[in-house]
């Protein structure tokens, strides 16, 4: 390849986003023939990525790629094999299809352009995801399609029903996501290894490595709740609430098919273990069955496609978790006839809607005659669906059967579980597409005709596309199946099934698919009623249980905080010097930091002994004063007190300041009380008391002790030498203290001026800035009422 | 001195546990004095000479007492003024606007019974 | 000449901490706040003001005397400022005579700060 | 025969016992009241007390640089006093039934 | 008087000019501070000198930066006194990123403040403050001395009241009070562990501290000392258990003050704790770590669950800041160079991303009406831009990618599982989940639900469109910081490469402290 | 001319304080007290002038023997072990009427034996004081009338 | 409060405590003192004039905002900081200066405008304080 090639698809993988920029100002050009032009964006990356076929057919890779963050080892790098090529090009395929669509299907929406940015967005997220070789890539991208998905499917966000649905779709792909980021870097971590091309040449590594089981989960985690599977997957029918081109686009070819993409991607060295033998295909089974089962219960045409994409992608996560060689080309097989059928499939109910202005299936018919295009595009995509010839859909059931068909207890139940599953899915499929157009046509559907070409054309284009690739099929599997089916093994594989059938057991079980489908098509009412009656006696159901859970988060949230946060001073109070003594006692405590027994001071003489019992004298008196005033005056004796013993033990600096700032403080609070009614009196019950006073007597003490500890050990007065040595001499003052202050350390001071002026200004606009009219504050200012006296 | 410093502490905290802002704002100013004397103290202490050095310590040979910690403590009291100053202030607005000293009552920022956040979408 | 001047120092710090001392007891013994103001702001006020005068002159600096006396003055022109406030102010509160006085030619209809309107 | 140093030794002795024992007492009139002004008045007087106990340190120690400080302790005292005036004078009684302290307080007896 | 030997007291050596940028922050700051306080009536020209004052801020925080990353660790002592003697500031690449970042923040918060103070709060200090509490904030990040980074707390904490009470509403108060007083218990706390660290050093000084710290017999007390030092600065940080104040108070101011605090406060605590603990004391974190991380961990997880909680979206917010705290102690407790890095990173990301949250929410709240999510604000149809904007900002402060967020979260995770701490991993992981739901349904239901159809007779008059039309947002001085803000959201987001490495080299210096301590004594120390 | 002698007071207090005598330091201490006379250059207006230094000496040093003389009779009453007191307020008719002088007598009156200014109506006619012996409060007028309010008019009139 | 006889002193006890305080500042670097505890100082002589004749007086008698004064403190601060960045040495080194007069001499030094600076501040805000708590809302 030259040199030229990477660049191009650099600029490929951002050229969607770019576009997404220029999509508004387009369609406020334009209106919703803009689409004509952006979906030049889909088809030039198609056409861009169809160059690679003939490369990666004859078994190459090819890998490119830029530093993006050295500093972690992250490149922006890209990894084209089979597998990621497919989904590469069915993306920006379907892709152009479906812009085509939205702007028939969104004409004169008064937020089209918003919706365009939306899809492009979304597009090259997906297409980001495929591409991507570097690990946090893959991961940026994959959360980049839940956040656009997000957009997307409350682009109707009037609706509640539309908001759930986006909020649920970015709560579980989201929260998948984070299990995936940490299966990415424990992946990371264990090989030395964050990118797909180096991880998928290291053998069995993971399979060894002891974090096998931890990595295998944190990756399920990611994958089955994106690819939708049972418990996680009621996301995906609720996403219905979007606007139909993203329906068709999220669930057929992209969103729910990167789960889908990441097991296939990392079966090669994930894969061939018991776990993902026996896990895969347990939530896969029951996917796809419980999917089938929900979709047959619903008349809304998306559901019952929603449910069937939920079958769907059970059924591919089986036939990866199963893991044999047909088993993956099955699923290979099946991966890409479901992306033309079901787009096509869910365009056609767009169109229904669209025209006949509803999806319920019990209140449409007859429409054969007034959408003959539709309905040919509908028929087409569910016989393809119904795993009939001549469609893709064919070949890929019978590579199904053909892989899973074993003479073992286990593969013969994944048989039972895929035939009961494409059974049903035969019968949505034909639900989806006959009701509505046969039988007679209701009143209400009178004037109803067929729609735009911008709608009907990617139907089309689809349903001919999945008889074209059947029809070809040796070219099909030469390009496509084949290069991705080795991807998936990791070893180069060859598909040969073709629409000639052969004689053998997967044609006896295609043959009881059907016969069981037609069976079930007849009697869908009765049993759409069955699984009515059913689910109404289960009652509950995991769509439910989001609801639950979020209410329980919030609930649980708020009980939670509410305790820790009770909006209560005293409790805050509490709690901080509780930590403060045990900040202190535990480590002291525990390290053996505990002072040595002091010895009786001998440096105190009697009249520092009087100073000091007078301290605690205004102390305690503090504690006990009845009214303001005692307390004030008490406040200023320990004060004074305080200033005394600094004097004694020879700060005369010191002391001045603290009889300066002692009487101060008297004065403002003797100011600021002659306007409060307040007593500080203490009524509070005696328990607390005590519990307040063993707190303060631990903190105190813990202060004491490390006090003491610290003091009984050598000090250094390097510093307090400097200071005195040249205070004089070189700072020229005598008063060390002071000299400390203006020069030695005056920064420390320039930041104390700076404080006190804050607190200037800070109390000036306290005083000043009233939010309540005068007379208002006056009633509840004693002051104010005695100066009118 | 060592054991008046836990009394000035003790005391300190018993009023900032109070359930009254006027306590606690006494308990603000006590814990103000306390740190100091525990700055004080932890720069260990020598009675009776300052240091200024207008000729005294040449002539005593004795050693003054230490500088820096009291530099530090002034500018620790001129904080911690400041502080008390503008506590005073706070209080006393909020005895007036909010009409209360204790704090049980003061749920101005974070009122009692709070709703549970609306749990739709 | 310099054991005069210590022996008179001496007896100034003697004389002046009785002083301070009385006061104290007056502060106790005295009826009323009036009666104990006598105390405080006469008694108080001499004995610290000896004491520094005392401090002036065993520093034997003409700078630190003058000093001494300024502060001396200094109390001097407050003392009876605070008392005369204090006494006011107590007296404005309604905190009335001991039982023991004589008389009381105040008016009586003073109320708190009855001057400071404006 | 006693120096005269000695002699100071002595009365700077004794003058810090009295002024410790004023200083004890005048804190009890600070705790004890029972009126405002009393508390006041006393406040005032320990800051006296407190003037001349730092005289004495100064003439005990020799720092004569203490007399900066007792000049401005004087005018801190004043400061105090004029503030607990105003104080006083702007309200008081009014909510804190000082007034029944009062009566008390001139009711009783001083004994010895 | 004799000659006297100046070397041995003082650096003799001429300071070169480019080292002034060590100061200049806090000068520039202090000088505009005390400029506009003078002038502060003069309600219409405040705005003309401040904001362009915090340009140049910005400009001279780049230039130091610049500066450091370019020359490594630099020194400027005050007064040239020799060190330990004279305070240093001593300035490496995890100072001068904060202290950008903190100008970045600062002046968001002034073009906000332009349009959104009003007279009253300008009259009585809105620039002021904000400028002194440039000064606090620039301070801390840029001192070399512990007892000075006492004093820059102070002076930040004193000028975030003085914000915090401008409007004076009942909530502001009561708010203000209980913040006021529990910070005060902090920063006396912070006092307290600073007399005692000087009780047992003898020196003040942080590069001595390390220095000593290395050879102190094991007699001292250092890990009940380093314990308080934790608490002080964990409560500063608001890390559980002592968050109390944060979510008390950080609600009821103008939103831009919460702005401004919520960029800038806490993360001046984070600051602290991780020079004191990484830098001075790294052997009793050692013995620490696990408190740390089980700190980190409660504190992310509750944090988030407080967001959860709640109706009013400022107090959301708070508890996001929380949130984001214990992220960042994660690293602390790590104390591996990409666990440090990434707390270094997320830090960064965390002061802008607030911020501009704050904005954006205040500019929400002015559109609808409303902080409260009961009450639908129809944002995304009235203000398209704004929703927008709003909502890139909460997937960063999830920690979803493109966005500033992902790539420190993913930094930690992976540092986490490096040293097998996978619960940590999962505190982390976790933390993303809840804070995705919390901020999903504020925008699912402020902003994306739409407003209730406007009252019937302003439809039926006559100029119905006028009437219902929300408060207009000025493009200037309401969206040029929130977007300039969100711009460096999404740009960090998308090119990490130079932030990254930014705070892998603070990482590295934090670790290895031997260029601190180089650049404060160049000829190795005292003895 | 009043001014100029305050302030030159001022400068000599400054000179007292600093305990430096010399020319510099009371130019100094003259400047400061210039700024500080500008700072309450409202109030300054109603003093009396300095007419004769001999009779503010001889105010001075009655006032310092009334000193000493009051604290010892306190000092005498406090310790004498049963105090027989007759405390009262009575009224003090002014001759002054200038603000400086009352307040002067005022304190002077506080400042000497047993008794204390309490109040001075708003008129102005009369000072309230506060004896500690009420037992002849006309004996007492007469003192105070005699002493230091002759004194004062002497000094300032 | 407005007694006469404490109206009548309290301006010149208050200019006394003034010039009081100016002595405390300038002596501080050689004795206890500076512009902290001078400032206070003032700050009380303030205090005082302004309980006894009411706020207004003083306002008038400071001319300019206390703030202001305080903010002018805070500038000479940092200047003294700064003007060390004019003889290349790093910042709130102290330059000294000794001018002559008259035969004694002045020690002029960015050291003594820091301490001033310290004292403006203190003043200013103190005072501001005080007046504002000393003021009525309304009046
Ligand atoms: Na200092
Ligand atoms: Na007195």
């Amino acid at each position: 390849m030259n040199s030229f090639m990477p660049s191009t698809t650099f600029a490929v993988l951002l050229l969607p986003f770019i576009a997404a920029l220029f999509a508004p100002a387009l369609t406020r050009l334009l209106k919703h023939n803009a689409a004509w032009i952006l979906a030049l964006v889909p088809a030039a990356i198609c056409w861009h990525f169809s160059g690679f076929l003939a490369e990666i057919s004859a078994g190459e890779v090819v890998t490119g790629g830029y530093q993006w963050v050295p500093a972690l080892k992250v490149n922006f790098s890209w990894y084209i094999d089979g597998l990621s090529l497919t989904f590469a090009l069915l993306i920006t395929g379907i892709g152009t299809l479906i812009v085509l669509y939205s702007g028939g299907y969104l004409k004169g929406h008064a937020q089209l352009g918003r919706f365009f940015s939306f899809i492009l967005m979304f597009m090259g997220s997906m297409l980001g995801l495929v591409m991507s070789d570097s690990f946090l890539m893959f991961f940026i991208f994959w959360e980049l399609t839940s956040i656009t998905s997000f957009l997307l499917i409350g682009f109707d966000n009037k609706r509640e029903a539309s908001r759930r649905a986006a909020l649920q779709a970015l709560v579980v792909t989201g929260g998948g996501g984070l299990f995936l980021l940490a299966g990415l870097l424990l992946i990371w971590n264990v090989t030395g290894y964050s990118e797909m091309s180096l991880l998928l040449r290291s053998g069995s590594l993971l399979a060894d490595s002891p974090y096998y089981i931890a990595i295998f989960v944190l990756v399920l985690g990611g994958a089955f709740t994106k690819s939708a599977q049972f418990p996680m997957h009621f996301w995906l029918p609720n996403a219905m609430e979007a606007p139909t081109p993203v329906s068709a686009y999220l669930h057929s070819a992209t969103m729910v098919k990167a789960g889908v993409y990441l097991l296939m991607r990392l079966n090669p060295v994930l894969g061939d273990t018991m776990a993902w033998h026996i896990v895969l295909p347990l939530f896969g089974g029951t996917t796809l069955i419980v999917g089938t089962l929900l979709a047959i219960r619903q008349t809304d045409l998306k559901l019952m496609l929603a449910y069937t994409t939920v079958s769907s992608l059970g059924l591919l996560v089986m036939l990866t978790g199963f893991g044999t060689e047909k088993a993956i080309e099955g699923a290979v097989l099946y991966l890409v006839a479901h992306c033309l059928f079901k787009g096509a499939l869910f365009m056609v109910a767009g169109i229904i809607d669209h025209e006949a202005g509803t999806r319920d299936v019990t209140k449409l018919g007859g429409l054969m005659t007034a959408m003959p295009i539709t309905f040919a595009a509908a028929l087409a995509s569910a016989i393809s669906m119904a795993g009939l010839p001549p469609f893709f859909g064919f070949l890929a059931k019978e590579e199904i059967y053909a892989g899973l068909w074993q003479v073992s207890f286990w593969g013969g139940l994944l048989t039972i579980v895929a035939i009961v599953g494409n059974a049903l899915m035969f019968v949505i499929g034909f639900v989806v597409a006959l009701k509505p157009f046969l039988g007679r046509r209701k009143l209400k559907l009178g004037n109803v005709h067929e729609g735009p070409v911008l709608l009907w054309l990617g139907p089309v284009l689809l349903a001919t596309a999945s008889l074209l690739t059947a029809i070809f099929s040796p070219m099909t599997h030469r390009l496509i199946t084949s290069p991705m089916a080795s991807a998936v093994e990791g070893e180069p594989v060859s598909a040969y099934i073709s629409l000639v059938p052969h004689i053998g057991m997967p044609l006896l079980l295609s043959l009881i698919t059907v016969a069981i489908g037609v069976f079930a098509y007849i009697n869908v009412a009765r049993l759409r009623a069955l699984m009515i009656y059913a689910l109404y006696k289960i009652g509950w159901g995991p769509d439910k249980g989001f609801d639950q859970f979020i209410r329980g988060t919030v609930r649980l949230s708020f009980r939670v905080t509410n305790f820790i946060q009770p909006g209560r001073m005293e409790f805050y109070m509490k709690v901080i010097f509780i930590l403060v003594a045990v900040s202190i006692l535990l480590p002291m405590a525990l390290f053996d930091e505990w002072p040595a027994m002091p010895q009786w001071p001998d440096t105190i003489s009697r009249y520092e002994a009087v100073i000091m019992a007078i301290a605690a004298v205004g102390l305690f008196s503090v504690l006990y004063a009845k009214d303001r005033l005692t307390a004030i005056v008490s406040l200023g004796i320990q004060g004074f007190a305080v200033a005394l013993l600094f004097m004694l033990f020879g700060a005369p600096d010191l002391s001045f300041t603290q009889f300066m700032v002692e009487t101060l403080s008297v004065v403002i609070l003797a100011l600021a009380m002659t306007r409060l009614r307040l007593t500080p009196t203490d009524h509070r019950p005696l328990k607390e008391k005590i519990f307040d006073t063993i707190i303060s007597l631990a903190c105190a003490t813990a202060f004491v002790l490390l006090l003491l500890k610290v003091t009984q050990l050598p000090f250094d007065t390097t510093l307090s030498d400097f200071f005195t040595r040249y205070s004089l001499s070189i700072a020229h003052g005598a008063n060390i203290v002071n000299v400390i202050l203006v020069d030695f350390r005056g920064t420390d001071t320039w930041g104390e001026i700076a404080v006190v002026m804050v607190a200037g200004l800070a109390i000036l606009s306290l005083i000043r800035i009233r939010t309540r009219p005068a007379n208002a504050i006056a009633a509840n200012d004693p002051a104010e009422e005695d100066e009118r006296l | 001195m060592t054991l008046l410093v836990g009394i000035f502490f003790a005391v300190a905290i018993y009023l900032f546990l109070s359930q009254h802002i006027i306590r606690m704002l006494l308990g603000a100013a006590v814990l103000g004095n306390a740190v100091n004397l525990l700055i004080f103290t932890s720069g260990r202490l020598t009675l009776e000479i300052p240091p200024i050095l207008t000729g005294y310590e040449t002539t005593t040979g004795m050693l003054t007492a230490n500088p820096l910690p009291q530099a530090l403590i002034l500018t620790a009291i001129v904080i911690s003024f400041s502080f008390f100053a503008f506590l005073l202030v706070l209080s006393y607005r909020a005895y007036q606007e909010l009409g209360t000293d204790d704090t049980v009552e003061m749920r101005f920022a974070e009122p009692e019974n709070q709703d549970l956040p609306p749990l739709g979408y | 000449m310099g054991n005069v001047v210590t022996l008179l120092v001496a007896a100034m710090i003697v004389i002046g901490a009785a002083f301070n001392l009385i006061a104290a007891l007056g502060l106790i013994r005295l009826p009323d706040i009036y009666t104990r103001m006598h105390a405080a702001s006469k008694a108080g006020t001499l004995g610290s003001g000896v004491l520094l005068i005392a401090l002036g002159i065993q520093a034997g600096d003409i700078g630190i005397f003058t000093r001494s006396l300024a502060g001396v003055a200094f109390f001097l022109l407050t003392a009876p400022i605070s008392a005369h406030l204090l006494a006011k102010a107590s007296y404005a509160m309604g905190y009335r005579l001991t039982d023991q006085s004589v008389m009381d030619e105040m008016p009586k209809d003073a109320g708190p700060d009855n001057n400071a309107g404006r | 025969m006693m120096s005269a140093q000695m002699i100071l030794e002595w009365a700077v002795f004794i003058a810090l016992v009295l002024l410790s024992l004023a200083m004890a007492l005048t804190v009890f009139r600070v705790i004890r009241g029972p009126t405002l002004p009393d508390r006041i008045l006393a406040l005032d007087m320990l800051v006296a007390t407190a003037i001349g106990f730092i005289a004495v340190i100064g003439i005990k120690t020799g720092f004569a640089l203490y007399v900066d400080i007792a000049i401005a302790l004087g005018l801190v005292g004043f400061l105090a006093t004029v503030a607990f005036a105003r104080f006083v004078m702007a309200r008081g009684f009014v909510s804190e039934g000082h007034l029944d302290q009062n009566k008390a307080a001139t009711g009783e007896k001083i004994g010895g | 008087m004799t000659t006297i030997d100046l070397s041995a007291a003082m650096i003799t050596q001429a300071s070169p000019l480019a080292d002034w940028l060590v100061v200049a922050p806090l000068v520039l700051c202090m000088v505009l501070g005390a400029v506009l306080l003078m002038v502060r009536k003069d309600t219409q020209i405040q705005p003309v000198i401040a904001i362009p004052g915090l340009v140049a801020l910005v400009l001279v925080d780049a230039a130091l930066l610049a500066h450091v990353w370019m020359n490594g660790t630099v020194t400027m002592t005050m007064g040239r006194w020799l060190p330990p003697f004279g305070i240093s500031f001593t300035v490496d690449i995890l100072g001068a990123l904060l202290t950008l970042t903190g100008g970045i923040a600062a002046l968001a918060g002034g073009i906000f403040g332009a349009g959104d103070v009003n007279d009253s709060g300008r009259r009585y200090g809105f620039y002021p403050f904000l400028f002194l509490m440039m000064v606090g904030v620039s301070g801390a990040f840029l001192t070399g001395d512990i007892f000075n980074l006492y004093v820059w707390f102070e002076v930040l904490l004193i000028s975030s009241f003085g914000l915090l009470i401008l409007g004076s509403e009942r909530g502001q108060i009561d708010g203000a009070t209980k913040y006021a007083f529990l910070n005060l218990v902090a920063t006396t706390l912070f006092l307290i562990a600073t007399g005692y660290l000087y009780g047992i050093f003898g020196t003040l000084n942080m590069a001595d501290i390390a220095l000593k710290a290395q050879t102190m017999d094991d007699k001292a007390p250092m890990v009940t000392l380093v314990s308080m030092y934790l608490l002080a600065f964990g409560m500063k940080a608001a890390a559980f258990p002592a968050n109390f104040w944060l979510p008390a108070s950080y609600h009821t101011p103008r939103v831009v003050v919460s702005a401004l605090f919520g960029g800038l406060l806490t993360k001046v605590g984070v600051y602290a704790l991780i020079r004191v603990l990484l830098m001075l004391f790294p052997a009793e974190r050692d013995l620490l770590g696990w408190v740390i991380a089980l700190i980190a961990a409660a504190t992310m997880v509750l944090g988030a669950m407080g967001a959860l909680a709640q109706t009013d979206v400022r107090r959301m917010l708070g508890y996001l800041v929380i949130s984001g705290i214990g992220v960042m102690l994660a690293g602390i407790a790590l104390a591996s160079p990409a666990g440090v890095a990434a707390t270094v990173f997320y830090a960064v990301h965390s002061m802008i991303v607030m911020t501009a949250l704050y904005l954006a929410s205040g500019m929400a709240a002015r559109a609808s009406g409303s902080f409260s999510i009961a009450e639908p604000g129809g944002i995304y149809q009235s203000h398209v831009v704004l929703a927008g904007i709003t909502l890139a900002l909460f997937f960063a402060v999830s920690g979803l990618p493109p966005f500033s967020g992902f790539w420190p979260k993913a930094l930690m995770v992976k540092a986490s599982l490096d040293v097998g701490a996978w619960w940590l991993a999962a505190a982390i992981l976790l933390t993303g989940f809840l804070t995705t739901i919390a901020v999903g349904r504020v925008w699912v239901l402020a902003y994306w639900r739409p407003a209730p159809a406007p009252p019937e007779e302003a439809s039926m008059g006559g100029n119905g469109a006028a009437v219902t039309q929300p408060p207009a947002l000025s493009p200037l001085l309401d969206f040029l910081p929130l977007v300039m803000l969100t711009v460096l959201v999404v740009l960090v987001g998308i090119f990490p490469q130079k932030l990254l490495e930014l705070s892998q080299i603070a990482s590295e210096q934090l670790l290895n402290p031997a260029e601190y301590i180089k650049s404060v004594f160049p000829t190795g120390g005292l003895q | 001319m009043k001014l100029f002698l305050i302030n030159v007071l001022l400068a000599l207090t400054w000179t007292a304080i600093t305990g430096h005598f010399g020319l510099l330091n009371f130019t100094f201490g003259f400047i400061l007290g210039v700024f500080t006379l500008y700072l309450i250059r409202q109030q300054v207006g109603s003093v009396g002038y300095l007419p004769r230094a001999y009779r503010i000496i001889r105010l001075l040093w009655l006032f310092l023997y009334e000193l000493v003389l009051s604290a010892v009779r306190v000092a005498i009453m406090v310790l004498s072990p049963n105090m027989n007191l007759k405390p009262g307020i009575f009224a003090y008719r002014l001759k002054v009427d200038r603000d400086f002088e009352i307040t002067l007598l005022a304190n002077l009156i506080t400042l000497t034996p047993g008794t204390l200014s309490v109040d001075v109506s708003e008129d102005r006619q009369y000072l309230y004081i506060h004896a500690i012996d009420c037992s002849d409060p006309d004996a007492t007028r007469k003192d105070i009338s005699d002493g230091f309010e002759r004194r004062i008019l002497e000094a300032f009139r | 409060m407005r007694t006469l006889i404490f109206r009548t002193v309290a301006p010149y006890l208050a200019s006394l405590m003034i010039l009081f305080s100016i002595f405390v500042l300038l002596r501080g670097h050689n004795e206890p003192g500076g512009g902290f505890i001078g400032g206070l100082i003032a700050a009380s002589a303030f205090a005082i004039y302004g309980i006894a004749c009411g706020v207004s007086p003083v306002r008038r008698a400071l001319h300019f905002h206390p703030m202001a004064i305080s903010g002018t403190g805070l500038l000479a601060s940092t200047a003294a900081g700064m003007l060390s960045i004019f003889f290349k040495v790093p910042f709130m080194t102290g330059l000294w200066l000794d001018i002559p007069l008259f035969g004694d001499s002045i020690a002029v030094s960015t050291v003594m405008l820091f301490d001033i600076g310290v004292y403006l501040v203190v003043v200013g805000s103190i005072t501001s304080i005080a007046l504002a708590l000393e003021e009525r809302p309304n009046s």
